[in-house]
């Protein structure tokens, strides 16, 4: 049996753990089952992978991936739990970015012999060029906004769209003279397809805005899986095929249902900033003052130290002001006095999917306290205390009753029908969605204004105190 | 990758595995969402293998511009940063899926 | 098919398919097991094409031995029950469901 | 390009057809779209076979295509609702006979030249023909049982696992041989082995009730797909092994749901009759008097009249005395005083999931009165009369409570919460799983004795009288 032989045997292993990894990876259960399956298959497939190459290719090939391997996983560990995001976004564009340079390198050994490539060559190449290079840009930029090293709001200005449109014209027009050519055209040209794809990237990613980038990573995921799909066909090799178009089908499918989970249509994600530019600015600021109560720390510390039943309803603020360490301490001092605390989790409070059951999970909050929104739901009516941290949103009750308004049709978490509602924020100010909040101005509805972590260590304090 | 035939059994391939792909993915919790794409986002990491393959080819083709192995460095560079991240930041997500029965 | 890498596509897209199959098959209500376990009778009628290739593959090798000749009818036939029979029986069955909304 | 190529991209099309075909026929909703989309991919593949085979072997294709086309379609049509599955059965040996047969033929073929076969050719030829074969007789000995043709008992006699192990050793024995001398010992041996597989697939099937038949025809069903796989790599034709894997992988999965849903293993389906030769007698022999209470026809006529909900449980009783249009009559005439009429489905009511749906819907029974299980159970404390006809043990209480009971744990319907219950069947027999039924001795519970039609049609005159 030849080498080759023995390498696409141990491909087809490889290929059926990532198939049974993703799988696993759909249950809670046997999420982590899944990805050690994942890892299985990669090791095996590298170990094949070296075995071919590393003769002829032994140092550049050992130096990149000792390099990559140290930066990745260091960064992997060093990074703050909520901060993966926009880590998943730079791995991603790590991989966009490898598929394009794969493109340039192969264009020029294809090419040495002087003929032009073959038509399917030559289009894999440049496709897998193409949306390479626009994940690799595209993933910087949602890093970016994610980690606040550049505005989070959607950047816009006049005639974007036919900027943009113009530049997606260039990047066709140069593809299809490439590949009409059969590359002869080359190396010029290749390389300001990949310097135009770039600033492709850069562009659509601009005017999306930052609470909307877990969508837009898990889009640029699926490109890449796509552009590292088409560099299997460029390489003639069924792995990469595979593992891309794996990818890049299960991606969309996620991306959609992400989309799907907040109530936001993919197209809106990514074009709604050009129709309602300003659209939030709008609708907060027409809030005015509302008619509501605003209590005290301490008013509120007694109504809690004698409930039976407190349900904290944790969301983006709490992430805001990380107050997530408070938040336990104060339930275990509610908790020392006898008091029930349980926690209700909306499926897309936060900014992520799962965002508050990490951050719960990092200050060791017992798994079971936390209720999904379907079992929180039915014990509102039974609570006591709804104490909302941070979170506007995912408690509005316009969802449930306001056909016009934008989240109408969304779940909620129906704390309206506790007996009192405590909400920690700091203004009168929306959420993500920029609408009103009916809540506040319910009978049973009191405000405590401030940070969310000072508010609740003041809570604490005094709970102590009674 | 001249033979048409050759081609059409990728392409039959390729079809294939978007099926599994999308088929795969079922009821996932919201709360799966993150890791899911975490873990796909590392799978597509086997762009490494291409990219190891591609600086290979280069060499055996005997192309020694320095730019080209610099670029084909820096292509083995950000697979493995893909792959090796990707899972390491998969597996600390899910860390938090292990169930703590109390304190 | 002498050629082992021949062997090995087929074998991967055989590992596809069957994953394939496992997962396109999700929470099936018990109502339709039996038409879905008909639709996939049906689906294995593909056998008539083997039949019908295998027919011309013996007439294109001038074995003109009658019982061979019997034999290869034979087996268009039995394929083409499979196929056309297990598509209708599955129409049938399933014009069961179609929602009626009152007699 | 060239008819091979342009053949291979129909054969992708027909794939994706296929695919999503299966897809659609997970849900009711869209299982008959489901169908016709893996009609059209079949109809497709067809096309182009016949493209590049007519030419050379027009006459035996025609004749074998249209006179097996018009049995299997004559005969679906007119076959009774009931004898679906022995007809699926029938079809299914269809296909696993032919995987057999084009393993003769292609013996013949390649080994023309004189010269062996090559390994994989002779294990895929080998493996066809066994599977094959074992598909085709097992799937007739199913059909006979269900038809009623011959016993639906199991079959056994002593020695009998000894005798079966012995054959399978021959066969085994008999492929190996072939295989290590590249089958230039034919042609006896290709067709001794055909011979000896089919007395298998009989002595396999010969030992299994008849009520478990619907799970054996779909593991021969998957059987077949696995050896129209292997067709497929005999033939080098990437079509077949597609179809033939993704029915040996989805009817394996298949296989194991329906036996989940009678609350019975596998292995238990397969080899239960060796371990508990006669259990079934015993069982409903010690049942002997019981402590019941019979009613009269004009009795429960009165009853159900003045009932306000009367909840229907048809079983397997209703479909041997084909009492489904008898009890759509008496449904007519409670409904029209005013009486509410609806059906508890059970998932296993019957002899194959979906019998009583069939069966009703045959009767024209509207569907929105079939409830499934999950639907019915929580109606029958507002339920006046539970009228149970022909149904046993997917009534029997014995499920939630006696844990020493073969069916304890299986999900019944909850008939016993019903004011009153009244059972139509002829006798105090078992049913199915061959227990006692306590539910027959429950205070609230009246026997009316007899053919389910029969007595029926008496209940429908006792109303119509009043
Ligand atoms: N989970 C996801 O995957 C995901 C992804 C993208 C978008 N979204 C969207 O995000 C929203 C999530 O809802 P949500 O209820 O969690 O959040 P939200 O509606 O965005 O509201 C967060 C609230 O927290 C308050 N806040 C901010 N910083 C604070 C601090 N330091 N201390 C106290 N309060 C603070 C803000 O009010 P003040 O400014 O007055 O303090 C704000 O009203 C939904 O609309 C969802 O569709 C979710
Ligand atoms: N649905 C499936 O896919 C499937 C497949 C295989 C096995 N099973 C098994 O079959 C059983 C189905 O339960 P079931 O409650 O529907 O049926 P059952 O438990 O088998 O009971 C049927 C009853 O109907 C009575 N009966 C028979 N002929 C009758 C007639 N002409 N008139 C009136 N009554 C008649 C019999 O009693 P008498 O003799 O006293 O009249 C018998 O007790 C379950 O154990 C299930 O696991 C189901």
């Amino acid at each position: 049996m030849t080498a080759t032989a023995i390498g696409a045997i141990g491909d087809l292993f490889s290929i059926a753990l990532f198939i049974l990894g993703l799988h696993y990876l759909n249950a809670p259960a046997t999420a982590r089952l899944g990805n050690r399956l994942a890892m299985v298959g990669m090791a095996l497939a590298l170990a094949f992978a070296a075995w071919q190459t590393l003769g002829s290719a032994g140092l550049p090939i050992a130096i990149g991936v000792i390099v990559g391997g140290a930066i990745g996983v260091i960064a992997a560990l060093r990074v703050k739990m909520t901060a993966m995001p926009q880590m998943v976004a730079l791995y991603n564009g790590a991989g966009g970015g490898a598929a394009a340079l794969i493109s340039l390198v192969e264009f020029y050994v294809l090419s040495n012999g002087g003929h032009g490539l073959y038509p399917v060559i030559g289009v894999s190449l440049v496709l897998s060029a193409i949306i390479g290079a626009i994940s690799f840009s595209g993933s910087i930029i949602a890093f970016l906004k994610l980690q606040e090293l550049m505005t989070g709001r959607p950047i816009t200005y006049p005639g974007q769209q036919i900027v943009n449109g113009l530049i997606a014209l260039a990047v066709i027009g140069l593809a299809v003279w490439f590949v009409a050519t059969a590359g002869l055209a080359a190396p010029w040209a290749i390389l300001a397809l990949l310097g135009v794809a770039l600033v492709l990237g850069v562009l659509f990613v601009l005017p999306i805005g930052g609470a909307d980038m877990p969508v837009v990573i898990s889009l640029l995921n699926s490109f890449t899986g796509l552009a590292v799909a088409i560099t299997g066909f460029e390489l003639g090799s069924t792995l990469l095929i595979i593992c891309g178009a794996l990818v890049g089908a299960s991606g969309t499918l996620l991306t959609v249902l992400m989309g799907k989970a907040m109530n936001r249509s993919i197209t809106n994600v990514l074009f709604g900033a050009f129709g309602a530019a300003g659209g939030t600015e709008v609708a907060s600021a027409s809030g005015g003052p509302q008619n509501v109560r605003s209590a005290s720390a301490d008013d509120v510390a007694v109504m809690l130290a004698y409930a039976q039943k407190v349900m904290v309803v944790p969301g983006y603020g709490m992430a805001v002001a990380q107050a997530q360490h408070s938040v336990k301490a104060l339930a275990d001092q509610l908790e020392k006095r006898g008091v029930k605390v349980s926690y209700a989790i909306h499926p897309v409070a936060g900014r992520m999917p799962g965002h508050m059951n990490v951050l719960l999970a990092e200050a060791n909050v017992p798994y079971p306290a936390l209720l999904d929104m379907e079992d929180a739901n039915p014990e509102f009516p039974t609570t006591d205390v709804a104490l909302v941290i941070g979170a506007n949103d995912v408690t509005n009750p316009a969802a449930r009753s306001v056909t016009s308004s934008p989240i109408y049709g969304m779940p909620i978490l129906d704390v309206d029908k506790a007996s009192n509602v405590i909400v920690l924020k700091r203004s009168m100010r929306s959420g993500f969605a920029g609408i009103e909040n009916p809540l506040y101005e319910l009978e049973n509805t009191s405000m405590l204004f401030g940070d969310a972590k000072a508010s609740v260590d003041e809570l604490t304090a005094a709970v102590k105190a009674l | 990758m001249n033979d048409i035939n050759v081609f059409l059994g990728l392409l039959t391939v390729l079809v294939l595995a978007i099926f599994v792909g999308f088929e795969v993915i079922s009821k996932v919790p919201t709360t799966l969402h993150t890791p899911l794409m975490s873990a796909t986002n590392a799978i597509h990491g086997i762009v490494l293998i291409g990219a190891m393959v591609a600086t290979a080819s280069l060499i055996n083709a005997h192309l020694l511009s320095p730019w080209l192995t610099v670029a084909a460095t820096a292509a083995v560079t950000l697979g493995a940063i893909n792959v090796f991240g990707g899972f390491a930041v998969t597996e600390r997500m899910l860390q938090m899926f292990r169930r703590k029965d109390s304190k």
